[in-house]
């Protein structure tokens, strides 16, 4: 068979077996999503057939041979109010529609599992907060919200899943989320469709949608040992970002526990809240908002960590709640086994801050 | 309408008014002429405005951004070259205006002095444009070409300017946006200067017409024409100026 | 031939010699007060939590804007001229504002809900 | 009354060429290069403008070929990137913006307001030579190795990561861009200035409006796409960072200044068509177009709507999302005005006298396939909706249908429709609206399965696809051929026709616009005598009345 033209084969047998004129729905918000679809197609379909009609119809009653003679008629207010009003409502109805699924579709739910995503010419790269690490492949669990936190590091893409309806920029230098909840496990498209240079249509995947067992069998067979949290704070040693942060009383910079979710008020007057583009932001370039009290002598990190090594301080900073502090207050020796290595991931961290540039004794103020 | 007939009053339509010299042919009367020459004009300064309306887009932005940055790359601006030329182009439309009345007046003389005041006036801009072009040269602040953030790193390096605000030095990251102040500036001020040299070539040209007594005979459209131009370019420079030098001075 | 104010071109409206007189002092005037105004701290006005107004920049552009008018008006003969050059000149100021307002509403309401 | 809307063809036997007409009027090639007859120019134009539909066409004839397998076979897929760049910057800046405009509108126009040429004939010669000078440009880049950028120069791929032609193209734009500034400027001020006695703005006949709203779009919106490739440019050649984030800059800026040109230039694209279809469509109705103050009012509602809706490119972006919301609620707006022009064309073949010449075959076409077309628009515009079918082939589809099924199609209806004012001789009826046809199935053929691509998912400006894309893809590179030949078909007979085809007469379709009212090809000066309009637009009975006098004083 293979010997007949391979357009022709694939033509006859891929078209034969494929033949699929509507992806799959894989997600929560999919049926949602295309319940406006097709309410949309059918009221296309009501008004082009509308238009069809009149023209054909028209066209026969009136044509020359039927209809020599043409009546002159000026207009009518009743007739140009109707097709102006009726569509309007119908537009207008998509439009509400359509904004409700959009600010659902870009309204991450509070408690969403988040995976972080990177792209660049031309691949992507998703880091599990357990310190999963995917090229061009996405596994998640059915049932369970996930927020994507995506981000570009050079060029436009655009993160899309056709089988999930969502579809999110990366952006270089910005943050942005989407979030979806997959409802049937399988294997689905993963497209970058922003174009981004020569292989933009290389840079596709897949995404593994997994349930929830099959998912935490999955995240500890590729576990890289350490979480991202845990790359965090080695970095956040490293870069001696510590030096800065720590909880002396004479640390130069603002003690970053519990910043994450905090109302932060700014030297120029502004509050902000810090979230994971603020926290991004705030590494990268620091000066451009100064946090008020402090003087803008944080250095930036433009360049010296990749953006997955900021999404590993955020991670980290994220997961420095108020927990830290009482515990780094009870003198840091307990470290409790806590296998979603949360809170208990940092507490070296705790002691690697406060130890460095002081005598642990002070860490009791 | 046969063919004998049109011919014949075709060649006809051109005698039917006496028109003056200056009357293109399409036009039915001089007053149309002037009036659509006019209203081009006007809708050409529309394309500038929205031209010019991208820059100070982008300047909104960068300026909300890297407020710090600009404040003070502002600082390096030279508040006495900038009030002096914003009085130059100032007077220079003044002279314009004057010019116009002259055509309008058909005074051959008073034209040709406000035009020559103008054209001299124009140069005097660009010349103090130049010199302070020069300066940012001088201290690479060039961007792109020539760049230093040395000033706003360490501002004390820059005496004189330090002498007069005490600027606090600017975070690396924060003096690195400089640049984009400084791009700013040069983008919108050469696009205004651009303008300006383009304007000074048609006044001199203009002039020399004015010389003949092209415009002094009735028909000054261009001069009006012209006007509208020059106007225009001084309205941009009364924006650049608050904005590029006037960023928190005290 | 239509929206003609005119039969000839002696019947444009010609500004007295004074009138720009008095605008060029005018502008004089406020160029002055502009670089006076800026070397003043207006202050600042808080309008909401995160939004706030600083008065300089806002006394410059308006400054500048009254500079613009008089220009307009003026020295670019709309005062004197046809609605149809008013209208011009109104068309121009809205979608250069739309332009520059729609964009920094966008910018601005990013962070919305964020402070 | 009754007499009144009969159409009556004229003899063509005894019909001759005018001697003296604007073709005939000088020789050489000097006269027609230095010429300030905006029907001359026009015709320059539209030379240019088939060259250039014939390259874009020609590169959208790789494109499908390359479509036609999954793996990019036919070429890399960096050459494919250049292609549908070549092909996109081609068709918009070269083609479709200056086509019906800069052609039909330049030859018309003066004509339709009763003038002897537009206000400003040589900034309208001007306007050819930038579009040449652009032209130029445009092909040195193709020729040195083309441009990957997409037409919509996206940064920070354009200015950072590319090493082809940018520059050239981003020039080349630029300066097509002014010439585009330069039309539309001489359009407002003729129709302001230079209409004739008796021709007030509601005698207008709709071609002009339409004309009109796009000059203003013209006017106001292309210098600030000058702007931005000016600062690309810069932003390329001395690594300025506005738009590139690793410097400080906003990528999103340039989506924003750029979109508000691209925005209103695809209405650029699309108004004059609506007035060609206006035209055609009372033409052959033989009709008043029906609610004639409603579709002159929707020309100017989609200009001035037109212009506040352009963030609905970048709802995925990362905008805000309030802004989202405005934006799209302005785009369900402006989608309005353009159902309003659908039906009230469709009513106005209403107890019309119809008959079925090519350019109302096209302008059905067009009627049907832009709402389509339009339709789709509004599931882009709709926020929810557009997340899943941006970047995909439903907006490929989308804009072909409006811009090719559209505006293409009402390019040709026009270009039929005034040919025989334009030459002096018919075309050849059956052949056209054999042609007609063939575009219409070939074109459905290849843009319709690509709404089901892209529902699927199919993202575009992809060298490479998923396999089980393919059956739609050879359905849709099948339907390119068929396409491809209803459009080398006019071109064809349409040459033929200058040398054999019958000859037309003054008025051959018996229309009632001022252009029609003098002889075929028209003077130079358009009209022996400036005339006064004493009637309505689109007014049959005193076309009627007209003939009658005529017959009388002849008899
Ligand atoms: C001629 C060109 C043209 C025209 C006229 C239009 C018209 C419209 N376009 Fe389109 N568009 C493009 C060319 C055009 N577009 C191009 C080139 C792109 C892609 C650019 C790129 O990224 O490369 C694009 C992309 C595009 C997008 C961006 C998609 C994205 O990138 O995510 C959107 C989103 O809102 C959109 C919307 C619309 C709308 C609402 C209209 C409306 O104006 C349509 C209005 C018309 C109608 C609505 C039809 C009339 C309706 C009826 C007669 C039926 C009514 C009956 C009932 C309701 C019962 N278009
Ligand atoms: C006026 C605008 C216009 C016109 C008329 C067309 C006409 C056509 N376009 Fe194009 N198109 C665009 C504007 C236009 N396009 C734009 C703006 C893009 C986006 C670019 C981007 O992403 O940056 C695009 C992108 C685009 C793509 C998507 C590429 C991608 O995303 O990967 C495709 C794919 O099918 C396509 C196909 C076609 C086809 C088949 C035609 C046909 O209608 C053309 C038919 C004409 C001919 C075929 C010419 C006549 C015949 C000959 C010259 C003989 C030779 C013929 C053959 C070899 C077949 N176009
Ligand atoms: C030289 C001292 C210094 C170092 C080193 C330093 N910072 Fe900072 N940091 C500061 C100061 C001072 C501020 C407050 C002023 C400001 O906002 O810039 C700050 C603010 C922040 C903030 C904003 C939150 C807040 O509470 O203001 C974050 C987040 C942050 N730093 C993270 C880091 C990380 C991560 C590193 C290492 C990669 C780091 N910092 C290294 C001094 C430092
Ligand atoms: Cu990445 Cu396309
Ligand atoms: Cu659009």
């Amino acid at each position: 068979m293979s010997h007949i033209s391979p357009v022709l084969w694939q033509f006859l047998v891929k078209w034969l077996t494929n033949f699929a004129l509507f992806p799959p729905e894989a997600s929560k918000i999919a049926p949602q999503a295309d319940a406006l679809y097709f309410f949309m197609v059918l009221v296309s379909l009501v008004g082009l057939t509308i238009v069809v009609l009149l023209i054909v119809g028209f066209s026969i009653l009136y044509s020359k041979k039927r209809h020599p003679e043409a009546v002159q008629i000026e207009g009518s207010t009743l007739l140009e109010a109707t097709w102006t009003i009726i569509p309007l409502g119908l537009f207008l109805i998509m439009f509400v529609w359509g904004a409700l699924l959009y600010f659902r579709i870009y309204t991450p739910p509070a408690n969403a599992m988040n995976i972080y995503v990177v792209g660049k010419q031309w691949m992507w790269k998703a880091e599990h907060p357990g310190g999963q690490h995917e090229i061009d492949s996405l596994h998640v669990p059915t049932g369970r919200a996930v927020q994507l936190t995506i981000i570009s590091q050079d060029v436009f893409h655009s993160f899309s899943i056709p089988a999930f309806r969502v579809k999110r920029e990366a952006i270089p230098g910005r943050y942005t989320t989407v979030w979806f909840e997959a409802t049937t496990p399988g294997t689905y498209h993963l497209f970058c469709t922003q174009y981004c240079g020569t292989n933009h249509s290389q840079m596709i995947g897949d995404v593994v949608v997994m349930t929830p067992d099959d998912f935490r069998k999955w995240l500890q067979g590729s576990t890289s040992g350490h979480s991202l949290a845990q790359d965090g704070e080695r970095l956040f040693a490293s870069l001696s970002c510590n030096a800065c942060h720590n909880t002396r009383p004479d640390a130069r910079g603002p003690n970053l526990v519990g910043v994450y979710g905090s109302h932060l008020a700014l030297a120029n007057g502004q509050t902000v809240t810090v979230d994971d583009a603020y926290l991004r932001q705030a590494i990268l370039n620091p000066s451009q908002n100064i946090t008020q009290g402090y003087a803008p002598i944080m250095p930036t990190y433009q360049g010296q960590i990749s953006e997955e090594g900021v999404f590993a301080l955020v991670e980290y900073l994220k997961n420095l709640d108020s927990d830290y502090r009482i515990q780094q207050t009870l003198n840091t020796t307990v470290l409790p086994a806590d296998s979603e290595g949360k809170a208990g991931g940092q507490t070296p961290a705790a002691a690697k801050a406060g130890g460095q540039g002081r005598g642990p004794g002070e860490v009791q103020q | 309408m046969s063919d004998s007939t049109a011919t014949a009053n075709g060649t006809l339509a051109e005698a039917h008014h006496e028109h003056p010299p200056y009357q293109r042919h399409h036009f039915e009367t001089v007053s149309q002429q002037f009036d659509a020459t006019n209203f081009a004009m006007w809708l050409f300064l529309l394309t500038e405005v929205m031209f010019f309306g991208g820059l100070f887009t982008a300047y909104l932005i960068m300026r909300n951004w890297y407020y710090p940055a600009f404040v003070e790359g502002s600082h390096q601006l030279s508040i006495f070259w900038g009030t002096a030329n914003t009085t130059v182009l100032i007077l220079s439309s003044f002279t314009m205006a004057m010019g116009v009345w002259s055509a309008q007046m058909k005074r051959k003389g008073m034209l040709l002095f406000f035009l020559g005041l103008t054209f001299v006036l124009g140069l005097v801009f660009l010349g103090i444009k130049s010199i302070e072009w020069h300066e940012k040269w001088e201290k690479s602040h060039v961007p792109g070409l020539r760049y230093s953030g040395q000033s706003f790193l360490n501002p004390a390096s820059d005496p004189e300017v330090y002498a007069e605000y005490h600027d606090k030095p600017l975070a690396p990251d924060m003096a690195s946006k400089t640049e984009q102040y400084f791009f700013l500036y040069f983008a919108m001020t050469g696009m205004h200067a651009l303008h300006m040299v383009i304007g000074i070539g048609i006044l001199g040209f203009m002039i020399i017409r004015a010389k003949a007594g092209a415009y002094t005979s009735g028909h000054y459209t261009f001069v009006e024409n012209f006007g509208l131009y020059w106007h225009f370019v001084d309205i941009i420079w009364i924006f650049l100026f608050p904005l590029l030098y006037l960023i928190s001075r005290y | 031939m239509n929206e003609h104010h005119g039969q000839n071109d002696q019947e444009h409206h010609i500004v007295s010699p004074f009138i720009y007189l008095a605008i060029l002092l005018c502008l004089l005037a406020a160029t002055g007060l502009t670089v006076w105004a800026s070397y003043i701290d207006l202050g600042e006005w808080h309008i909401a939590r995160g939004v706030t107004l600083f008065w300089n920049p806002v006394v410059a552009l308006a400054i500048a804007c009254t500079k613009m008018i008089l220009v307009v008006l003026f020295f670019m003969h709309v005062k004197y001229s046809p609605k149809l050059t008013k209208l011009t000149v109104i068309s121009g100021v809205f979608i250069f504002l739309g332009l520059i307002s729609m964009t920094l509403a966008d910018y601005m309401s990013r962070a919305w809900g964020r402070w | 009354m009754s007499a009144a809307t009969i159409v009556s063809l004229p003899d063509q036997a005894t019909a001759r060429i005018p001697k003296m007409n604007f073709l005939s009027k000088e020789n050489g090639l000097l006269s027609w290069l230095l010429t300030g007859d905006h029907k001359r120019i026009a015709t320059l134009y539209l030379i240019s403008i088939t060259f250039f539909f014939f390259i874009g066409g020609a590169l959208a004839g790789l494109i499908r070929l390359e479509l036609l397998t999954p793996q990019s076979d036919l070429m890399a897929a960096d050459t494919y990137n250049k292609v549908f760049s070549m092909h996109g910057l081609i068709m918009v800046f070269f083609f479709l913006v200056p086509s019906v405009p800069a052609t039909i509108g330049n030859f018309v126009i003066p004509m339709m307001v009763g003038a002897k040429d537009l206000a400003l004939p040589k900034i309208n010669l001007l306007s050819w030579y930038l579009y040449i000078v652009a032209g130029g440009m445009m092909l040195y880049t193709m020729a040195t190795g083309g441009v990957d950028t997409g037409w919509t120069f996206t940064t920070p791929l354009s200015t950072h990561y590319l090493n082809s032609n940018v520059i050239s193209a981003g020039l080349a734009v630029f300066v097509a861009g002014f010439s585009s500034i330069f039309t539309g400027l001489n359009f407002i001020v003729t129709i302001h200035k230079m209409r004739c006695p008796g021709m007030t703005w509601f005698r207008l006949p709709l071609f002009v409006w339409s004309n009109y709203a796009a000059s203003i779009l013209m006017v106001l919106g292309t210098p600030v796409l000058a702007i931005t490739l000016v600062l690309v440019v810069l932003e390329r050649t001395v690594h300025i960072g506005v738009f590139d984030p690793a410097m400080g800059g906003d990528p999103l800026l340039f989506q924003h200044l750029f979109w508000f040109y691209s925005h209103p230039a695809v209405y650029i694209m699309i108004l004059p068509g609506m007035g060609v279809i206006s035209e055609v469509v009372s033409t052959f109705s033989r009709k008043r177009v029906f609610g004639y103050t409603a579709v002159a009012f929707s020309s100017v509602a989609i200009a001035v709507f037109g212009f506040f809706v352009w963030a609905h490119h970048m709802f995925i972006m990362g905008i805000s999302n309030y802004a989202a919301l405005v934006f799209s609620l302005l785009t369900m707006l402006v989608a309005v005005p353009s159902a309003i022009k659908i039906f009230n064309w469709a009513f106005t073949l209403y107890n019309g006298s119809i008959t079925f010449e090519t350019p109302m075959l096209y302008a059905f076409g067009f009627m049907g396939l832009f709402t389509i077309g339009g339709m789709t628009g509004v599931f882009l515009g709709a926020t929810g909706t557009d997340i899943h079918l941006t970047e995909t082939y439903f907006i490929v589809a989308h804009f072909h249908f409006v811009m090719v099924g559209g505006m293409l199609m009402a390019f040709l209806s026009g270009v039929h429709f005034w040919w025989p004012k334009w030459t002096g001789r018919m075309y050849p009826e059956k052949i056209s609206q054999l042609a007609a046809l063939i575009t219409f199935i070939g074109f459905n053929f290849t843009f319709f399965p690509q709404f089901i691509l892209g529902t699927l998912g199919m993202p575009r400006r992809y060298a490479a696809y998923p396999p089980e894309f393919q059956a739609l893809n050879v359905f849709s590179s099948a339907g390119a051929t068929i396409l491809g030949v209803g459009y080398l078909l006019p071109i064809l007979y349409l040459t033929w026709s200058l040398k054999y085809g019958e000859i037309a007469g003054e008025n051959p379709w018996q229309a009632t616009g001022l252009e029609w009212q003098t002889q075929s090809p028209p003077l130079t000066e358009n009209f022996p005598e400036i005339p006064i309009m004493d009637h309505e637009a689109y007014d049959y009975e005193w076309l009627a009345r007209q003939q009658q006098k005529e017959v009388a004083s002849v008899g």
